[in-house]
């Protein structure tokens, strides 16, 4: 029996082992990851049990950090990096775009990019400055790139099996307000279910379709969990697709959600403009025309930079911005 | 004014490579570089006696040199007093300089009200030299602003967080300067970390090439959170200096006066035209990274214990009370001055007014008005007026 | 009598120069920008006529520039940088995102970061890798930026001004395949319309609405206008949206169109994935739900780099794609 | 093996900014530096005398001396069809490497096959050493691939445009030799101008904390476009390294044999263990910078008269036939080779294939099916069939 309940953040470290374990060409890389453990403890006891030719401090350079990792995957490695904070992710920028998701396309496929990039993001830790972040529509926008998040530590354990076994760049993004959420975890059993499929969600009585289908990744998963069951208690049925891979987007079971119950709402906590959301939005109403009732809404960040740590309450979607939305929805 | 001797010894030392067994390639390439004495400037002994340097001296009246105690004291005091405010849940997160109190002071005293300063988020030292209310430094840490101050108050800019951008902002500020035809310079602080990012070196250069007045000022306090310097650089920092066209200077940075003095070389160098400096201050982080941190499980401490020999603070008391430039009661006195100080910062951090979220939100996002930002400013307020109306109702 | 007609890119050089002859404080900056005058000879003449102070060649480093220029702009210069491709804009995107984008707001207001960042974007002049691209949802997601595209001779010299004086960052993207594009300009007369204002092409006779609203901005307005010609030859009638701002963007300008035809196609050469046309058609379908006749369509880059110049032809989307997409539509 | 005292001489120069007036922040800091010929490697003069190197020497055979001027001869013939066949139209565009040829050569002949190459895009006489078919470079400067070579083939990996880049994967690369216990070496090419980008630094941070065994081959061929070197630095670029930890070389890039001398020797230094190597192979670009740039604009052609007296080819001839190692009849017999490669790369890129679109863009953006480039894929598809049909319907 391997299910076991831990926190999400233990079940990324018991994953990354497994990975370390599994393949000996896999390496750990970042700031502090070694013997710190990472600064939230994620790679806790990986840089003692596998030693600092697996387990690797850099320096302080985030894009000398994928530009190696660039290097030692054409020697044929396969590093598993790790950005100390969402807001850290812009110096490698360039080394991200321009040439690891572009290697493979323009070595006409004769190199592979099998780096996994794991990146704590988004808000409602309290933290100062660019440790909120929500940067993934900028790497959604770029080919070349796979970009997932985990919602729970089954997911997470397991997700990151194959985002690191994959031979594409895989940016996997961590709900770090999740880290402590607990979860089970099977070990054992790997489950049947694909890097980029939605998985849905319906915490509500009964049969029938749902009335408004929310569509939610990472840590917005759980709040749309909770307006769900807020929701269930009112007799409102809000069904939850946890997209799970933003890109690419599982929009067949987007679909078939959606054309079943009408309407949809998308949340994420990145700013809304130019975000996922309107990309979920619009792709929706192409596919799912006659079927809705209301325009696909969306909630999210709003257009500025996340706000001081007193003010990020408001600034982040939480149940009753999803509930308010919901009932505009509900108005059509 | 010419370039001192001393002050450029890079090359010949850093190519010490050869040879070197290959043990694998993510192992550090060499162990911790020795500090080596004869590189380090230093006017002041750790047991508080002064030494001769044939290069750097500097004179100090009694009461230049009481005022600069009785700053590392204030800020060591009100350090401490924000470390506490955190544990008890008042700060989110603090980033204590305990130990950097003399590179704080000294570097900072050496500065004109003209001169222009960028720090990273560690300068509280600098910052009180600059006058900004320490309340003002809590208050970000609290999660109330993301700084506070007006940087063109004090010429003082804004903490930056995003490792080693701040040194880009400082050349181009000091470019500027050198349009203007003014004779301020630059200072632009940054920390042993921070010199394997590509913006630092990026600075250095852009520095050179246009010749700007700028003083790059790096504390080396030996980590960058858990990772020791042989993580970030295989020869003594103060050498890359050279290798970008101007002068480095290595000067132990707990001893406030050649901090000092070295600094004020420096910034005059810098002024007339001489071009950028690299100090490097020797320190060391005697604290945590931040509150956050446990430095425990990556440094022994007997590593601090050393440390603690060195301290700046003891040490320029000790010279103070060997010459006679301060007694008993004086020490007193700013004991005294420091514990008011942390009072108000006690109950200035506990009473703290929460800002308005919508306004900090929204407000400076642009200089004018913008179309997004308003409609989403009032679908905020709408959104925020159904919530307080329906708590009023007795809540959803 | 102040009106010539003039390519694209001399309007721009006029439009340099002006800047640079009214105030002092602006300067020029980038790779190339003085004694060659540019790449595209954009900035000819003015290293000549405004001398290396005001027309300075930089180190080879975007990320220096771009901090740089940070630095002088709180020293109280109006610096106007270029970036000589879009492909090379990613060194520079830590200092963009998290520098220049966000001082006005962290400092309460009290920094302001006249910043203009001109770059050439877009393909179709048969070039080598990078030098292509559309990178233009980056930015516009980017909150703190303001992203602006003229497509004629006329705005690309006013919009500069109005970009050059706005206390704001503002990224300034030309339409290097329309740089060659002549078209009248009146230096005497500054036009009323503001920056982030939309203007609309009605190139059909009467005065009926539209068939259907084309929405796009930079090279593919003239596209789009020469799709439209093509449709009225059929007796179809194509309005033109040339939203010239893409953040933020005129989006009263565009429901007041869309309500009336009842049909969208936003055309833009970037990725459509994850790009600006997502948001527009989001944003479209939210204003105008019970006016759309049929799905806001997009037509677009696809999800790949920038291809081989040999295939640029097949990736761009050109007038075919446009009318093809517009037959989908009028289809619903 | 041990540093050899000639390679590490940065530092003190470094520091020369001191007492220059302030003429403006943007105004170079210097005049372009001296060429100091103490500083310059060179085994072979301008006038095709050997010259004695205290640290330095090769001792090629006739045969080998016969191969590197074949070599250079092959290189400089198809470099300047390339041209000639981008003003014809054939290709979009084309970067030149004349003048560069001995650079090229000498660093490419001193690599073992197992050695791994990251060039920029100016490598064509590399890229020629490690056999990849000049036809298949000019394929990419016509726009049928982006490269178009299998990197793992020869061990040279594709042309980078994206400045500085490279570097850093080829430090990674290098880490990975290490890791695997293996005994090759890395050489990362790069340009005078590509030294400002923060990304070489920080490869040359990453090399020297990791002791990786990479060579930093740079070829300062005096300008960036337009760019003269001292918009890029203010004391000579093979003093950088130091400064970071490892040994720096400047070396007459115009002198194969010295090219080839100091490369072996910091191939086998990287590889035996001793970490990087930064080479500065002090070359001249002789063209324009790609054929749509016009030189005559920016600098002077007395400048490029100058260097003309340095050519490399001409310099080995001289030894050659001083030498009686070959004499006119080969001479000829090479030109007429290198008038068939010519020949074939014309007709070569004449009747090259336009590759297939669709394929060209979709299949290769990542290496598993991907649900929206499948999506896209069929649209494309649906599309380009119903213009077909369009046009044979006699279209729209
Ligand atoms: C670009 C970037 N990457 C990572 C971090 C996370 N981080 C914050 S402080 C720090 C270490 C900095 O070390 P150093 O420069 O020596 O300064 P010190 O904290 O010792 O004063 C790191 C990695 C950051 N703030 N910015
Ligand atoms: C990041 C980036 N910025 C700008 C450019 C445009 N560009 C192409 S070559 C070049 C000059 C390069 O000079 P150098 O490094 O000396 O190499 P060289 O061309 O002389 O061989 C520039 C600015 C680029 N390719 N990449
Ligand atoms: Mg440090
Ligand atoms: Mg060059």
């Amino acid at each position: 029996m391997a299910t076991e309940t831990m926190p999400l953040m233990k079940a990324i470290n018991a994953g990354l082992r497994k990975a370390l374990e599994e393949d000996p060409k896999t390496l750990l890389m970042g700031e502090d990851v070694g013997r710190l453990g990472g600064v939230f403890r994620v790679t806790d006891g990986l840089y003692k049990d596998f030693g600092e030719e697996r387990v690797v401090d850099t320096p302080l350079a985030e894009s000398g950090i994928v530009g190696t990792a660039i290097g030692l995957a054409l020697r044929g490695y396969r590093p598993i990096l790790e950005i100390q904070f969402d807001g850290f992710v812009y110096p490698a920028f360039d080394q991200i775009t321009t040439q690891l998701a572009k290697m493979h396309a323009r070595a006409l496929g004769k190199l592979r990019m099998p780096v996994t990039i794991r990146m704590p993001y988004g808000g409602g830790i309290g933290s100062v400055e660019h440790h909120s972040e929500s940067p993934e529509a900028y790497f959604a926008h770029t080919a070349g790139l796979r970009v997932v998040s985990p919602s729970d530590s089954s997911d997470a354990y397991w997700m990151l099996q194959q985002a690191v076994r994959s031979d594409d760049p895989v940016l996997y993004l961590e709900p770090k307000r999740r880290y402590w959420q607990k979860g089970a975890l099977d070990t054992a059993a790997e489950p049947s279910i694909g890097l980029h499929q939605a998985r849905v969600h319906r915490p509500f009585e009964g049969d029938a379709p749902a009335d408004l289908t929310l569509i939610a990744y990472g840590p917005m998963v759980k709040t749309c969990l909770d307006a769900a069951a807020a929701a269930a208690a009112e007799g409102r049925r809000l069904e939850v697709v946890d997209l799970r891979s933003i890109s690419p987007i599982d929009f067949d079971t987007v679909q078939a959600c959606v054309e079943a119950s009408g309407r949809a709402l998308v949340v994420h906590e990145a700013p809304v403009f130019g975000a996922i959301g309107g990309e979920v939005a619009a792709r929706i109403t192409e596919r799912c025309f006659y079927s809705l009732e209301a325009p696909v809404l969306r909630v999210g960040g709003y257009h500025a930079p996340y706000p001081p740590a007193k003010a990020e309450e408001e600034y982040l979607p939480g149940v009753d911005r999803v509930l308010e939305a919901v009932d505009r929805s509900m108005a059509y | 004014m010419t370039t001192k001797s001393s002050s450029v010894r890079a090359g010949g030392k850093g190519a010490r490579g050869g040879g070197r067994r290959r043990t694998g390639s993510t192992a550090p390439a060499s162990g911790r570089p020795a500090t080596e004495a004869a590189e380090l400037v230093q006017l002041l002994t750790p047991e508080g006696e002064r030494a001769e340097h044939p290069d750097y001296s500097i004179d100090l009246t009694p009461e230049q040199l009481r005022d600069r105690y009785r700053d590392m004291v204030m800020v060591r005091r009100f350090d401490g007093e924000a470390v506490t405010l955190q544990r008890q849940g008042e700060l989110g997160l603090w980033a204590s300089l305990l130990g950097q109190e003399a590179a704080q002071i000294g570097s900072a005293r050496a500065m004109r009200p003209d001169d222009y300063v960028f720090p990273t988020y560690r300068e509280h030292g600098v910052a009180w030299c600059r006058d900004v209310d320490p309340l003002t430094l809590m208050g970000m840490f609290r999660g109330v602003s993301h700084g506070g101050w007006d940087p063109n108050e004090n010429n003082f800019h804004l903490y930056t967080i995003v490792i080693g951008s701040q040194t880009l902002h400082a050349v181009g500020y000091a470019m500027g300067i050198a349009k203007d035809g003014a004779d301020a310079a630059v200072t632009a602080y940054f920390g042993d970390g921070a010199s394997s990012q590509g913006d630092v070196s990026e600075a250095f250069n852009f520095a050179s090439v246009y010749n700007s007045p700028v003083v790059f000022f790096c504390q080396n306090n030996q980590w960058a959170i858990s990772e020791p310097t042989e993580r970030q650089f295989r020869v003594p920092l103060y050498q890359r200096a050279a290798g970008f066209g101007f002068p480095g200077v290595r000067v132990d940075g707990n001893d406030v006066l050649a901090v000092e003095a070295v600094t004020r070389w420096a910034l005059d160098h810098a002024r007339s035209g001489g071009g950028p400096v690299l100090v490097e201050a020797y320190t060391y982080r005697m604290g945590a990274h931040t509150t956050t941190d446990d430095p425990s499980r990556y440094r022994l401490s007997a590593e601090q214990e050393q440390w603690k020999l060195k301290d700046p603070i003891a040490r320029l008391k000790a010279l103070l009370t060997r010459e006679g430039i301060a007694d008993h009661d004086w020490f007193e006195t700013v004991d005294a001055e420091a514990e008011q100080l942390a009072k108000r910062l006690r109950d200035g951090v506990r009473s703290m007014p929460n800002p308005e979220p919508s306004s900090l939100i929204f407000d400076n996002v642009y200089t004018e008005p913008h179309a997004l930002v308003d409609e989403e400013r009032a679908a905020y307020r709408r959104f925020a007026e159904s919530l307080a109306d329906a708590e009023q109702e007795g809540g959803r």
